[in-house]
């Protein structure tokens, strides 16, 4: 073995700092990006990354966790899991992997960023590991959902979505580019490796791979807890960024930055694991609800870590709890309506047995939604085909881009947002989006949604097949009924014409 | 600004069935490698040159990106088609430098038995004090730009080119830091670990390396960055460590010598890809004409930093010259624009 | 829901556990048994979510790397409790000797 | 007459939806209008109750015969219908 323990050199080699003389700092390190906190490089030399690491140690660990997870699905690619497997359970997979795989990606210029601009030399040193592993998520995801590309054109959106201007893409990148690429390197640091990957990634990788092993989907479960071992420690990049602002006086800036990030990310993310963990998962492979993902994570863990750094919870704390009750809920049931949207089939996910699991998770849930479930179910069974879907588009909010919901059955729980800026009106889904809307105007005015197009006649022709072709869906990968209606058929008590209106309805559709 | 194709039957009506790869890459007609199928088009904000960023037109990264970027004078139709020779992938990289720094850790061990670094002369030992381990500035400085291309790069598959290339200077940014400590601890008083700071910053030797270098941290323009890191800094950082490699066979220092070897391997490997890029991006007339200024303007730099460093190293009078001459033969190798069709 | 596989608390689950979360398999089955050993004095609890499990600690919760190597009955390096760490609560130090969580500010 | 596009909550629904609806429409034409897209779609129809038109926020309904064009709307106004508990008028 070499002589030299870790710690006898690696002071040094993250000792890089100089003083320039040929360019000034301030060219080096412009603030707009390097530090809108305006830290000197004295001060950022404080830091330390906590969860240390050398180049050997890594190509040594990521090539093992590589040789891992390859092999875990060489071994079951003659398993054909995703010939049998429940269709709730592949239309998670599309998915994932069309919201996930380029998302990845922007990841990997963000931690360059930080590598480039970061003013503390273990910043740069960590962001770097940080843009390799953020390849290896693109990569490996990518590679993944190629293996099963020739049985579904919906796993072409794995590469697709980013490109497009479907709304999910769309709304996406408005997360991703507000708070990766669209922000300096020390205030990307707090955004996108404290909020994001401290916080939210843990929902998707670890609640799904949860229950990807309880499906006996090894091979995904393998893989994305895999990824998930890069993020435990790049994340950290962001929690050593903290104190430093933290110590030279910039909480309440250091504050805001987490309580923009924490609410963008909620809103995005209650969206796509919400409805994969309490509706599209079989419910015999169920390991926890959604929202107990949510506490055992986010507020058992990312809480409590928020306080040990010496911030604060976030604002809307009490409000963002609430909305662990429902949001998820209100998401499912739109998403399914708009599923000719969506590059993969929502699952119902109601039926009586299914509807037992939700009301025990969520006492209510019956009442709430359920009742509406009830109406979808009997136009199904009714063949009303025409009112199973839209006749006009949500609203969609300016900030998160999602569709704006609240508990049914309350009257009017659901409630509007909006900010008049400039020519026109901005719509917010809730009081946090409009904050962070209101916060830096000028950074989102002029964004339009969807909806926003739609009024502009940006979109020709208006029509709905003309809609879903601008944003990049034409048939044979529009989303449809996962389960081809069949949870309809158990949602009421037998029928005397359930079999032959269903069967006019199924054949429809 | 979807410029993927999405089959061509799309607007016919007709539903779209599934295919054996992307729809982005079945257009090329043969089966897509490993390499094709998880590096090309990976990158979506080169889609909307106007507003890159999902944000409002004037936010300052969105005019960042059009200025040095999408306004920079190296243009390509399609930089989606460009393609690294090696076909370097995440995982065949980190599986073959991990066999890589093995072989550097078996190097370590067997020099290390053999009381290597107590039997350097001591005039050697300042040496590597005054010009070897000040290298993890200039090396991290190289890492920081290529960390620029990888954030600026207009397609993913040049960006992946660009991150290995990061990787592989802190690779070496660390094993300098690791040699600094061992040679701390046989040659306490030469100021190893304590002096490279203020020789990086003074010493004559290093002055040019260091002017070019943080000339280039303050050049942002993505396509002047990308062309004087890579075909002419890189080229004269490799053209002094092959003269302090020389000089370390000689003055009875094998250890340094084969390190810095080992080091001008993953040097190889970006030259290849540069050959091609250089190549491809120079399809233009308006790259080429770009291209050409950018060497002019920053080849001096390089050469006189190359110069400076070898001829200050023990032997290295005689053998700079030819070194530069060599460095010259690679920078135009590197440089070259593809051979115009007959 | 998950199992509560070991534990040696009087049923706190208090807000200063600790503690990895490590994806299932022979390194996560070791590094329970090197927390026991490594934390004695401290409340555990152990839960069992399949892919993963979840490791709590009262206060600060120890993983030795020659505990790791007693348990797996190999040589193991700190570095390697990476490709199975896919997050924990608290904050972490990362030694080649050692890897430790804690909370700076105990409530 | 012009088309103007509003923000709409039905009660007891869940979301919030975009209504483009004609200036010249009543509170009344309003009401069926929005409730075209929540009732018999994911919610039951109420046919016994007279539905009502208020703004967000707003706590009187307005009157039923007002038209869209004399209540002062700019695009993207929140209105909420909701059932008035009274017997059912003729033209509900």
């Amino acid at each position: 073995m070499a002589t030299l323990n870790r710690a006898d050199w690696y002071d040094i080699a993250r000792d890089t700092n100089w003083t320039p003389r040929y360019a000034s700092v301030e060219e080096i390190f412009p603030d707009e990006m390097s530090d809108a906190f305006g830290l000197t490089v004295e001060q950022w030399e404080a830091y330390d990354e906590p969860f240390k690491i050398s180049y050997r140690e890594y190509v040594a660990v990521q090539s093992k966790k590589d040789a891992d997870a390859y092999s875990v699905k060489a071994a079951l690619a003659r398993a054909n899991f995703f010939d049998k497997a429940a269709p709730g359970w592949i239309s998670i997979l599309k998915m994932h992997y069309g919201a996930i795989c380029l998302a990845e990606y922007i990841a990997v210029l963000g931690e360059a960023k930080m590598a480039r601009f970061g003013k503390a030399p273990g910043m740069r040193n960590m962001a770097t590991f940080g843009s390799l592993d953020e390849m290896r998520h693109t990569q490996i995801q990518l590679y993944f959902a190629h293996e099963n590309i020739h049985k579904s054109r919906q796993l072409d959106w794995g590469l697709k979505t980013y490109h497009t201007q479907n709304w999910a893409g769309i709304a996406g990148r408005a997360m991703l580019d507000d708070v990766i690429l669209g922000r300096d390197a020390a205030t990307m640091s707090i955004m996108l490796t404290f909020a994001l990957e401290q916080g939210f990634t843990n929902l998707q990788f670890l609640g799904l791979a949860a229950d990807a092993a309880k499906m006996g989907d090894y091979s995904f479960s393998n893989l994305i807890s895999s990824v998930q071992t890069d993020e435990a420690r790049h994340a950290q990049i962001g929690t050593a960024a903290l104190k430093v602002l933290i110590a030279n006086g910039k909480k309440a800036q250091a504050q805001q930055a987490v309580e923009i990030a924490f609410w963008r990310n909620w809103r995005l993310f209650f969206s796509l694991t919400g409805p994969a963990i309490d509706y599209l998962t079989p419910l015999e492979h169920r390991h926890q609800s959604f929202k107990e993902f949510v506490h055992e994570f986010i507020v058992a863990q990312f809480e409590r870590a928020i306080e040990d750094l010496g911030l604060d919870r976030p604002w809307y704390w009490d409000f963002f709890l609430d909305t662990t009750n429902y949001y998820q809920h209100s998401g499912h049931l739109e998403l399914w309506f708009l599923r000719q949207t969506l590059w993969w089939n929502p699952a119902g996910g109601v039926t009586p047995a299914e509807r037992a699991w939700l009301e025990e998770k969520y006492p209510g849930w019956n009442q709430r939604w359920g009742r509406l479930w009830d109406v979808i179910a009997d136009n199904v069974q009714h063949g009303r085909q025409d009112k199973l879907f839209p006749a006009t588009v949500p609203m969609l909010c300016n900030i998160c881009g999602l569709s704006i919901g609240g508990i049914p059955g309350q009257g009017h729980h659901v409630k509007g947002h909006w900010t008049d800026y400039g020519e026109r009106r901005y719509y917010f889904c809730s009081a946090p989006c409009k904050w962070i809307f209101d916060i830096e105007q000028q950074r989102y005015a002029g964004h339009k949604s969807i909806v926003d197009r739609l009024l502009a006649g940006d979109i020709q022709p208006g029509t709905i097949d003309g809609t879903l072709e601008y944003m990049g869906l034409f048939p044979g990968e529009r989303g449809d009924d996962a389960d081809d209606y069949a949870w309809a058929r158990s949602a009421l008590p037998p029928m005397n014409d359930r079999s032959a209106g269903h069967a006019d309805a199924a054949a429809g559709l | 600004m979807d410029n993927a194709p999405t089959g061509s039957d799309a607007r016919t009506g007709a539903t779209l069935g599934p295919l054996k790869t992307w729809s982005y890459l079945a257009a090329q007609k043969r089966r897509p490698s490993e390499y094709e199928i998880v590096s090309v088009h990976t990158l979506y904000n080169n889609d909307n040159a106007q507003v890159p960023l999902e944000l409002a037109a004037g936010v300052p990264m969105n005019r960042w990106y059009r200025r040095y970027r999408n306004e920079s004078r190296l243009r390509h139709a399609d930089w989606n088609a460009f393609r690294d020779p090696d076909a370097r992938v995440y995982r065949s990289y980190v599986a073959a430098q991990d066999k890589e720094e093995i072989y550097v850790d078996g190097l370590l061990d067997q020099y290390n038995a053999l009381g290597h670094d107590a039997r350097l002369a001591p005039a050697w030992a300042e040496t590597l004090a005054r010009l070897y381990t000040p290298l993890r500035y200039l090396l991290h400085a190289a890492q920081m730009c290529a960390a620029y291309s990888v954030t600026m790069a207009p397609s993913s598959t040049l960006a992946n080119c660009a991150v290995f290339e990061m990787a592989d200077q802190f690779r070496w940014v660390s094993r300098v830091a690791y040699r600094t400590a061992e040679l701390a601890k046989a040659w306490p008083g030469l100021g190893f670990r304590t002096g490279e700071r203020r020789r990086w910053e003074e010493d004559p030797a290093w002055q040019p390396y260091r002017m070019l270098m943080e000339k280039l941290l303050a050049t942002y323009d993505w396509g002047e960055s990308v062309v004087a890191l890579n075909v002419v800094a890189l080229p004269a950082v490799d053209a002094g460590l092959r003269l302090l490699a020389d000089s370390a066979l000689e003055q009875g220092d094998p250890l340094t010598g084969f390190l810095l070897e080992a080091q001008l391997k993953d040097s190889a490997r970006r030259n290849r890809w540069v050959r091609a890029f250089m190549q491809f991006a120079q399809d233009q007339d308006g790259s080429r004409d770009a291209v050409a200024e950018w060497l002019a303007k920053w080849q001096p730099l390089g050469e006189a930093a190359a110069a400076a460093y070898g001829e200050d190293l023990p032997g290295g009078a005689g053998r700079a010259a030819t070194a530069i001459q060599a460095m010259r033969g690679l920078q135009d190798t590197l440089a070259a624009a593809r051979a115009a069709a007959p | 829901m998950h199992d509560q596989v070991a534990a040696r608390t009087s049923g706190n689950d208090s807000k200063n556990m600790v503690g990895p979360v490590l994806k299932s398999g022979d390194i996560a089955e070791a590094a329970i048994a090197a927390v026991q050993d490594d934390n004695p004095a401290a409340a555990l609890i152990v839960e069992n979510h399949e892919a993963y499990v979840r490791i709590k600690a009262e206060g600060q919760c120890l993983i030795r790397q020659s505990t790791m190597e007693h348990h797996l009955g190999r040589p193991f390096e700190m570095a390697e409790l990476e490709t199975v760490l896919a997050s924990f609560a608290g904050q972490i130090e990362a030694t080649p000797e050692y890897m430790r969580f804690y909370f700076d500010k105990v409530f | 007459m012009q088309t103007l596009p509003l923000v709409c909550s039905f009660e007891d629904g869940c979301i919030l939806t975009l209504v483009p609806v004609d200036t010249g429409a009543t509170m009344d034409e309003v009401a069926r209008n929005v409730a075209e897209h929540f009732v018999g779609r994911m919610l039951p129809p109420q046919p016994s109750k007279v539905m009502r038109v208020r703004l967000q926020g707003g706590s009187a309904f307005l009157p039923r015969q007002l038209r869209v064009e004399e209540a002062g709307w700019q695009p993207l106004t929140t209105i909420e219908i909701a059932y008035e508990n009274a017997a059912p008028a003729a033209n509900a």
